[in-house]
């Protein structure tokens, strides 16, 4: 039997190389990315790896399919926003930087009330429950201008009260940095969770909740306090946001928003600790960047879940970790043949159907104005019967390239996972 | 708590499902320590009356008392709180969980950690010491970071009872620890249970006549819903009731127990 | 009196509307356990293809043309969508509905526009039907009442009285069985999804003239159809329509009451000072929240009676 | 001689009259103005519609067809009708250098703009943005929320229901009014100031009832109907937009609720279609222009625009205002700095398509004439089919600036 020479790095030195080396991408990207765009990016991206954290709490650890996440981000920011004006009206001793922190108590309050009705229920009631709250709570802030603002929504100025340490917050770079450091701090935190009796409860509870009673412990309670721990976090995410943009407005506890959190967390893994991380970058590039790109970004979107869901539940992270597994068993070699035919079809496939959908798209759109545009630097006319032509064919001809370099590759990976399986019969745990 | 003389007692135990009446009055006293076979014929109701006990099914009329103390109409969590644990017949496990974590979550309420999250799991010396501890019992020691849905069949009813014992319950109720065994399996595997719930109640439901009357303190027989015999497993062997009950099962199993 | 007959009168015709909307969804949920998040969709893609075949053909072609081009693209979904997702689990197939809505929102710009479409109500079915005590009941939502009865004892009879539904129901929660009996469990479940996507799609014909065939239609519907689904049990055909009646008369009558928790002080003579007088909670009249009731309803129904009215089981 | 020097007179006139001196630092440069609406999601085809009336505007006002002799160019910016990436797309704008924005879907996402804009140029001085909203209409944002750097081109709430009040006060048959709207910032001011203007000009008028429902949430509308039939109303002041409008006009056709409708949104792209034939002669809608409207100018710009974009209709005019006034204060400032150009544009009067319009000083918001148009069959005086409907909007009343005219409360804080 070969030896396993896989390099059997002790888990706690990984963990430190991990930790340590987000941190450094945290500190480092603003340093690479210099535009103003991209820092703004950047800080979105930040609160919304912990949004998306907090709700793979609910979905990944705890199996609690929430329709209504954006209730406690939202309401969360509510609470901040507000925090923040009364700090700068009568002096109330409250520092910017612990804003957040009021967000995350609003949101565990709101997870504490409406969380005792959500997680009486499991699995679709849980997930109509949860709908339902989310509807109601949306349609009602338009009626408490008092508490919501209104149509306007509640504006507030992040530069309030004496620098500490001549830091105001106003410049968008020092506001990034409070964000990261929340940012790693909540990570973490969430990681430490999962590795909690309550943590580890919550899995067993997401797997068999009738065995859970059956070794003296109340599901329901489970569920409950875990729905408040991710409240909490959400709160803060939503605090962050509320700094972010000076600005919360209903639509920030509105169903879409909820739905944007549900799509990425799944497509970035609820598997995987890390997956919401990959799923929220992804979600601040989609719709600050993408949205720019193409009028098209929706349909990308819903194409991209759906194939997800369909051929990678696991998400991007499950992928990511699979070819790790391969990488680090020293077959990859046998993949890279394969692997690099799949990678060279795909641009071409994906090129023929972007011009395809971006043409049906400016045609409706821009015709009347300028028939032409520039789709990765390729100029195309809509008018053009050969463009149009010359793009079906590209996507005809790169869809029978892909699919052919696809089932190459899933055949070699086949051959890899069987070896791989024999040489460790029942593979190790999957988080 | 009072402390009666009964571990485990049965009070005209009703249960209809609709209009059918499964279970129609069943009485039973239990001892401390004492180990008991439930035995009879298919659909006789025995994981129903298994189910009543635990809580996880509500009774239609009748009383079941723990240690003397009232638990029909509880909820299992706060029936298994108060001492008592059951198996399933169908293996019942946390699937994406491995081994150790499985008998982790098992013994955590049992040593007062409830809902803890300010403490990092791998730190409870008791917690983890208590797991080892079951883990070795069941021998699944080899077998620590499997996923439970990645175990053999036998592994997966070690871990099933190692699940129930973790907890420290007094009363165990076991649903067919065997079923699905082979017969090499299953004489090594009652091994485990006798020593493993030494000074424990145990009520046992068992269709392998050579396991009851080899496990067994006393046998209770269930059929049509009642208990129509409980005695020593000589006394039920000779009893005619039971004999037709099972028309006359009894003797071909009779080579097995002897073999003890 | 004419006031309380005109409400009832409105609330049961809102009622058979919800039932109309929701009928597609609670066969697919009562015989496949899928919750189709992509319903509302398809009721958009009934009423825009409706559109386009009555402006080509006529209004009557489209009652079948519409629902049966749905029915082909559902029955396509579920054979190379739905089923390999059907192992996943039920939360697969409920979030690749949810993908499948946001790419048919697309689609449907795309083909037809950005802006409403003239789908008009057709010349013969214009006008009221009877007047009661003045106020004339318009004919095209009692006709719209009528295919909702249609649709209920359509599906009452496929599900109880045909082998079909036999197989459907069986198939529903011992599905190997079935197979083993020389049943296609899978062609069933493809018919049963085009049948539930078909009454979308038809009640997209009817409703679309009848409100407005936009691309935000499907936003507008919303999360009502749920409501519906779950607060009349999941997977009972007889409690979604008893839910829509209920819904329908519980909002159509509320919005006629305009007290609030003020009257309600007042009326226990407690002094209401100017500060209780304009604050928002109280002053919040019962006319105000009464479209937000079915949701009220939804959360407590869950709570309480997890099962739905005349549920059989709970997911 | 005399010939060439006539010649020569002329031609300088010409450029004087057209640039006042071509020697302007500004004459011939292109103004980069970005639109922040929404172009994806459900209100996209309004954005839309509005982002082709700009670039169509922006084209036939641009070069020498105005007085500052400057070309525009429009840069779409998608904000999903959302305020927080409004925002987003601000400092990206604001990145790409440009100083001057425009919007109009939405006042929540205004106050957002006029908060952002005025914490920018305050922490920006020398790249000060300055904006102009042709459409949202909450009288805050020239009122508590006013700004130097803001602009405000359509009537705004307050100003339209003064035009509603004036028209009811003259109307006889106006005895009972039922305020219908949603429950939002909006829906809320226009039940207040239809109360206090009713009050003051109409007070014979009895309000019978008023109904504020959740936005968006309602299905059928025939309850609301029924009350509205059992108040004995015979008129509705409802702030309705989008399918809240259509549904409630389709329930009244259907419960033969014989009311007239003053509404705020009739005329907004793609709901006349939705209306269809539903309250043919009794739905009114207030604003600064309406499709008939007698001014060759607006026919020209109504005409061309219709056969570029031919599914699509010029339905902003207040867009038009918009250009002029920048081109105008552009040549009165003779620069493109945005400060110089608001400076300028204070107090600016100039011609629209029907007579003089002053863009007031003291909260910036325009002083306009403004139109009270009926839904009415298509007839030889009002020829233009509105969106395939067979019907158009036929003028009932003018009124004057001075009669939509409202005080306010502005104190703005000028720059230095």
């Amino acid at each position: 039997m070969p030896t396993l020479h896989r390099t059997h790095i002790p888990a706690r030195e990984r963990q430190a190389v991990l930790w340590g080396g987000f941190a450094f991408v945290l500190i480092v990207a603003p340093l690479v990315f210099q535009s103003g765009l991209a820092l703004t990016a950047l800080s979105q991206m930040g609160y919304m790896i912990i949004i998306c954290l907090s709700y793979n709490l609910l979905l990944g650890q705890g199996g609690m399919l929430s329709f209504g996440h954006a209730v406690y981000t939202g309401l969360g920011a509510f609470c901040a926003a507000h925090a923040l004006n009364h700090a700068g009206a009568e002096g109330v001793p409250l520092p910017v930087s612990l804003v957040p922190l009021v967000g995350g108590l609003g949101g565990a309050a709101v997870a504490a009330v409406l969380g005792w009705v959500s997680t009486r229920k499991a699995h679709v009631p849980f997930a109509m429950i949860t709908m339902g709250v989310g509807e109601l709570v949306f349609a009602m802030t338009p009626m408490f201008p008092g508490l919501f603002g209104g149509e306007g929504g509640v504006s507030t100025n992040r530069v309030v009260g004496e620098p500490v340490f001549g830091i105001t917050f106003g410049p968008q770079i020092q506001l990034y940095y409070l964000i990261a450091t929340y940012c790693f701090a909540c990570t973490a935190l969430m990681f430490l969770f999962t590795a909690t009796p309550l943590g580890r409860m919550l899995n067993a509870v997401r797997d068999n909740p009738e065995r859970v009673a059956f070794v003296g412990c109340d599901p329901q309670t489970v569920r409950y306090i875990a729905f408040v721990i991710a409240g909490f976090f959400a709160g803060i995410g939503g605090g962050l946001f509320a700094l972010n943009f000076e600005l919360v407005q209903g639509s920030a506890v509105g169903g879409l928003t909820s739905a944007s959190y549900l799509l990425y967390t799944y497509i970035g893994g609820t598997l995987l600790f890390f997956g919401p991380i990959i799923g929220a970058i992804l979600s601040v590039l989609v719709g600050v960047l993408l949205s720019e790109f193409t009028k098209a970004w929706a349909l990308y979107l819903g194409l991209a879940f759906m194939l997800i869901v369909m051929y990678a539940p696991g998400g991007l992270s499950a992928i990511l970790m699979a070819n790790l597994r391969v990488a680090a068993s020293g077959k990859f070699s046998r993949l890279v043949k394969p692997g690099s035919a799949l990678l060279a079809a795909t641009p071409v496939w994906l090129a023929g159907v972007t011009s395809l959908v971006e043409m049906t798209y400016h045609r409706q759109i821009h015709a009347p104005l300028n028939p032409t545009f520039r789709h990765f630097g390729v100029l195309l006319d809509v008018s053009d019967g050969a463009d149009w032509a010359g793009a079906a064919a590209l996507a005809l001809v790169g869809g029978v390239l892909f699919e052919c370099a696809r089932r190459g590759f899933v055949r070699h990976w086949r051959m890899v996972q069987e070896e791989m399986h024999a040489l460790e019969p029942g593979a190790e745990g999957a988080s | 708590m009072s402390r009666s003389a009964f571990a485990l007692e049965l009070d005209d135990v009703r249960k209809r499902f609709g209009k059918t009446q499964v279970i129609t009055g069943a009485a039973m006293q239990v001892n401390p320590g004492e180990r008991v076979a439930l035995i009879g014929p298919n659909g006789a109701g025995k994981s129903t009356l298994f189910d009543l006990i635990s809580g996880r099914a509500g009774l239609s009329s009748g009383t079941i008392r723990l240690h003397g103390e009232r638990i029909d109409g509880l909820r299992p969590f706060e029936i298994c709180r108060r001492g008592l644990a059951r198996s399933f017949q169908v293996s019942n496990l946390f699937a994406s969980l491995s081994v150790f974590d499985n008998l982790r979550c098992a013994v955590m309420w049992s040593l007062g950690h409830k809902y803890v999250f300010w403490k990092l799991l791998s730190r409870l010396k008791d917690v983890n010491g208590r797991a080892e501890e079951v883990m070795d019992r069941i021998r699944l020691t080899g077998k620590r970071d499997v996923l439970a849905m990645h175990l053999t069949y036998g592994e997966q009813r070690a871990l099933e009872l190692g699940l129930t014992l973790a907890g420290g319950a007094s009363v165990i109720l076991l649903d067919e620890p065997t079923a699905g065994m082979g017969s090499a399996e299953t004489l090594g595997f009652i091994e485990l249970i006798r020593n493993i719930t030494v000074g424990k109640t145990l009520l046992v439901v068992e269709h392998d006549m050579g396991v009851v009357f080899g496990l067994a303190d006393r046998v209770a027989v269930l059929a049509q819903g009642q208990v129509i015999a409980f005695d020593t497993p000589e006394a039920i062997r000779a009893d005619q009731r039971v004999q037709e009950a099972y028309l006359g099962a009894v003797p071909a199993e009779q080579a097995t127990a002897t073999a003890y | 009196m004419a006031f309380f007959a005109l409400s009832l009168l409105n609330g049961v015709s809102y009622g058979l509307l919800l039932f109309m909307l929701s009928a597609g969804l609670t066969l697919i949920m009562s015989m496949m356990g899928v919750l189709n998040f992509a319903h509302a969709s398809f009721y958009m893609l009934g009423a825009y293809l409706a559109y386009q075949v009555s402006a080509w053909i006529g209004f009557w072609p489209a009652l079948l043309i519409s629902p049966l081009v749905a029915a082909l693209l559902g029955a396509v979904f579920e054979r190379w969508v739905l089923r390999r997702v059907h192992r996943h689990g039920h939360a697969s197939e409920l979030l690749v509905t949810v993908g499948l809505s946001f790419v048919m929102l697309e689609v449907v710009q795309l083909v037809w526009g950005r802006a409403p479409v003239g789908y008009r109500i057709p010349a013969e079915l214009e006008g009221p039907l009877f007047t009661l005590f003045g106020s004339p009941f318009p004919l095209y939502r009692a006709f719209m009442m009528g295919v909702s009865i249609l649709m209920l004892v359509a599906i009452w009879l496929l599900v109880s009285r045909t082998r079909i539904g036999l197989v459907i129901q069986a198939a529903l929660t011992h599905p190997d069985m079935v197979q083993a009996l020389g049943h296609d469990v899978p062609r069933v479940s493809m018919g049963v999804f085009g049948g539930g996507v078909a009454l979308a799609a038809l009640a997209g014909v009817v409703g679309g003239n009848a409100y407005t065939t936009e691309p935000g239609m499907a936003f507008s519907v919303g999360n009502i159809v749920f409501v519906v689904v779950v607060v009349g049990g999941m997977g009972s055909l007889g409690g979604a329509f008893v839910a829509s009646l209920l819904i329908g008369v519980v909002t159509t009558f509320a919005v006629s009451l305009d007290q609030s928790l003020l009257h309600l002080l007042q009326a226990v003579d407690v002094p209401v000072t100017d500060a209780m007088a304009n604050h928002a909670l109280l002053a919040l009249k019962i006319s105000q929240v009464a479209p937000l009731l079915p949701y009220l309803l939804l959360v407590s129904v869950l709570i309480f009676r997890p099962k739905g009215l005349m549920g059989t089981r709970e997911t | 001689m005399k010939r060439i020097r006539s010649l020569a007179a002329a031609s300088l006139a010409a450029t004087l009259s057209m640039g006042t001196g071509g020697a302007w630092a500004q004459a011939g440069e292109t103004v980069r103005i970005a639109v922040i609406d929404p172009q994806s999601g459900p209100f996209a085809n309004i954005g839309l519609n509005i982002l082709h009336t700009l670039q169509f505007l922006a084209e036939r006002e641009g070069g020498t067809h105005n007085p500052a002799g400057v070309k525009f160019e429009i840069v779409p910016f998608d904000n999903k009708m959302s305020g927080p990436e409004s925002l987003n797309v601000l400092k990206a704008a604001i990145d790409q250098g440009i100083r001057y924005v425009v919007q109009g879907g939405g006042s929540g996402v205004a106050g957002a703009l006029i908060d952002a804009i005025n914490k920018h140029n305050e922490r920006n001085p020398g790249k000060e943005v300055v904006y102009l909203n042709y459409a949202a209409v909450d009288p805050d944002l020239t009122n508590s929320k006013c700004s130097f750097y803001h602009f405000s081109f359509d009537a705004n709430t307050a100003m339209k229901m003064e035009a509603m009040g004036s028209s009811i006060q003259d109307d006889k048959r106006v005895r009972k009014v039922y305020l219908l709207n949603q429950n939002y910032s909006h829906g809320q001011q226009v039940t207040r100031y239809a109360k206090e203007v009713l009050r003051r000009k109409a007070p014979h008028v009895e309000i019978v009832g008023e109904d504020l429902h959740p936005l968006g949430q309602v299905k059928d509308f025939s309850p609301y109907i029924a009350k509205i039939k059992a108040s004995g109303a015979d008129t509705v002041i409802t702030g309705n937009f989008g399918p809240d409008l259509s549904l409630a006009f389709k329930a009244a056709r259907d419960a033969g609720l014989d009311v007239a409708f003053y509404t705020y949104y009739a005329g907004a792209a793609g709901t006349p279609a939705a209306i269809g034939d539903a309250g043919l002669g009794k739905i009114r809608f207030v604003y600064p222009t309406y499709t008939n409207l007698a001014s060759p100018e607006y026919q020209a710009v109504f005409n061309a625009f219709g056969q570029k974009f031919p599914n699509e209709a010029f339905v902003t005019s207040p867009a038009y205002n918009l250009f002029k006034a920048l081109s105008h204060g552009m040549a009165k400032a003779k620069s493109t700095d945005p400060v110089k150009v608001a400076r300028a544009m204070e107090g600016l009067s100039f011609r629209s398509f029907t007579g003089d319009v002053t863009m007031r000083a003291s909260d910036h918001q325009l002083q306009q004439p403004l139109y009270m148009a009926t839904w009415n069959k298509v007839d030889a005086k009002n020829p233009i089919d509105v969106e395939k409907t067979g019907n158009t909007w036929t003028l009932d009343r003018l009124f004057d600036s001075y009669v939509a005219s409202t005080p306010t409360t502005c104190q703005m804080k000028r720059p230095a």
